[in-house]
């Protein structure tokens, strides 16, 4: 899966994107987001508000109740503040 | 219907110019022009960067264009939103709207920049004399935005 | 403020320039221009012509300003209303409006429109190709200026 | 006085401007137009729909009670239809 992060949540992880295997029993963007967590205090960090996070599944807002699979783009960032 | 996230500047008048090409139906054009401010609260800004999610940019403000189209009588209308690093007076953001009709292009031009706010994936990051951060999004575009529901 | 009765074209980059200029606390413009329309109703318009009362035109245009700026925290104004003859596809009027916030930037914009064209001393003739009649003044523009009451 | 026409009225009435002198008893724009009106067809057409009559008195709106002298700019116009 490819995982790319934009503004705080691209500093704090300290990466824009990566690439991971799913886990087994990870199928969701919340379980993708809990996953994320274990992976060390930077990524802890990244998520630790769960309301300032914002998930694109293949450039489309979602939810975090939404399907991911391996062959996904998930980007993950902060609320926008454009215009 | 011309959307672009950029990194160069842009200029209005030849902006308008390629709406108004080849055409003389048009009555009325609304433009708002959104410009990076010298002071954020009681912070001096001494640059302002922009980050953008390529691809999903271009798509969201094309997404807005759209509905705005589908909700008032427009007759054409531009997106030009700016990424990188702007310094304060540089222009942001761009929305023009045109219609046989001012309440239409005003009404769109307001729709857009309302929904832009929330909708597009751009973050502002801040240079301030008391240092770096990024700009929390308020919750008060959000209620702009719920307006228009 | 710069208000101004004049025959000549204006250029919005030009005049969004000069209410710029020196300064880098403006956040948000908001402009609007209005162009002769090549249709009238059924008719086709091959020639608008202006009429204006000197020394009121700019004068009432000043009033309506001055009175956008009391309601609404503008940085500064800007209104260009042209008379004599033009074509379709040209400019007729410019607002441009400047402030920290765009609700009030669009709002005062929308507001200078709507009093414009009841409250500033101008009257267009059409040349139309069933022949030349003065623009019969709309109830429904007298309506949208009572929505500010 | 100095009157001043513009638009239809002044194409209907057939000049841009006069003086005329204030005859006995016209004291308001009221009088001043029911006066104009009997100064021939041309005014009488000018002048034949109240509700088109739109009047300044040296540069200000006004009514047709407002109290005219004969050091007044009187302007008689249809309404407005700028912008």
């Amino acid at each position: 899966m490819n995982l790319v992060y934009f503004a705080l949540i691209r500093e704090n992880i300290g990466k824009s994107s990566q690439s991971i295997d799913l886990p087994e029993g990870v199928t969701t963007t919340g379980e993708l987001i809990d996953h994320l967590s274990t992976l060390g205090d930077n990524y802890n960090a990244a998520f630790a508000q769960s309301d300032l996070i914002r998930i694109a599944v293949n450039q489309e807002y979602v939810g975090l109740d939404h399907p991911v699979t391996d062959r996904d783009e998930v980007a993950i960032f902060p609320p926008m503040t454009g215009g | 219907m011309r959307i672009s996230a950029q990194a160069e500047d842009f200029d209005i008048s030849a902006e308008i110019e390629l709406l108004k090409e080849n055409r003389t139906d048009l009555g009325a054009i609304a433009t708002f022009t959104g410009l990076v401010r010298d002071i954020h609260g009681d912070k001096q800004i001494k640059k302002m960067t922009l980050e953008h999610f390529p691809g999903m940019a271009e798509q969201e403000l094309g997404k807005i264009g759209f509905e705005a189209s589908a909700r008032w009588p427009l007759e054409d209308l531009t997106i030009i939103h700016r990424y990188g690093e702007l310094l304060p007076g540089d222009n942001i953001v761009l929305v023009i709207t045109t219609s046989h009709h001012r309440e239409a292009a005003f009404e769109a031009a307001q729709f857009i920049m309302d929904y832009l706010k929330t909708n597009a994936p751009f973050w502002k990051k801040e240079e301030t004399t008391e240092g770096d951060h990024w700009v929390a999004a308020k919750t008060d575009d959000d209620d702009k935005k719920d307006r228009w529901k």
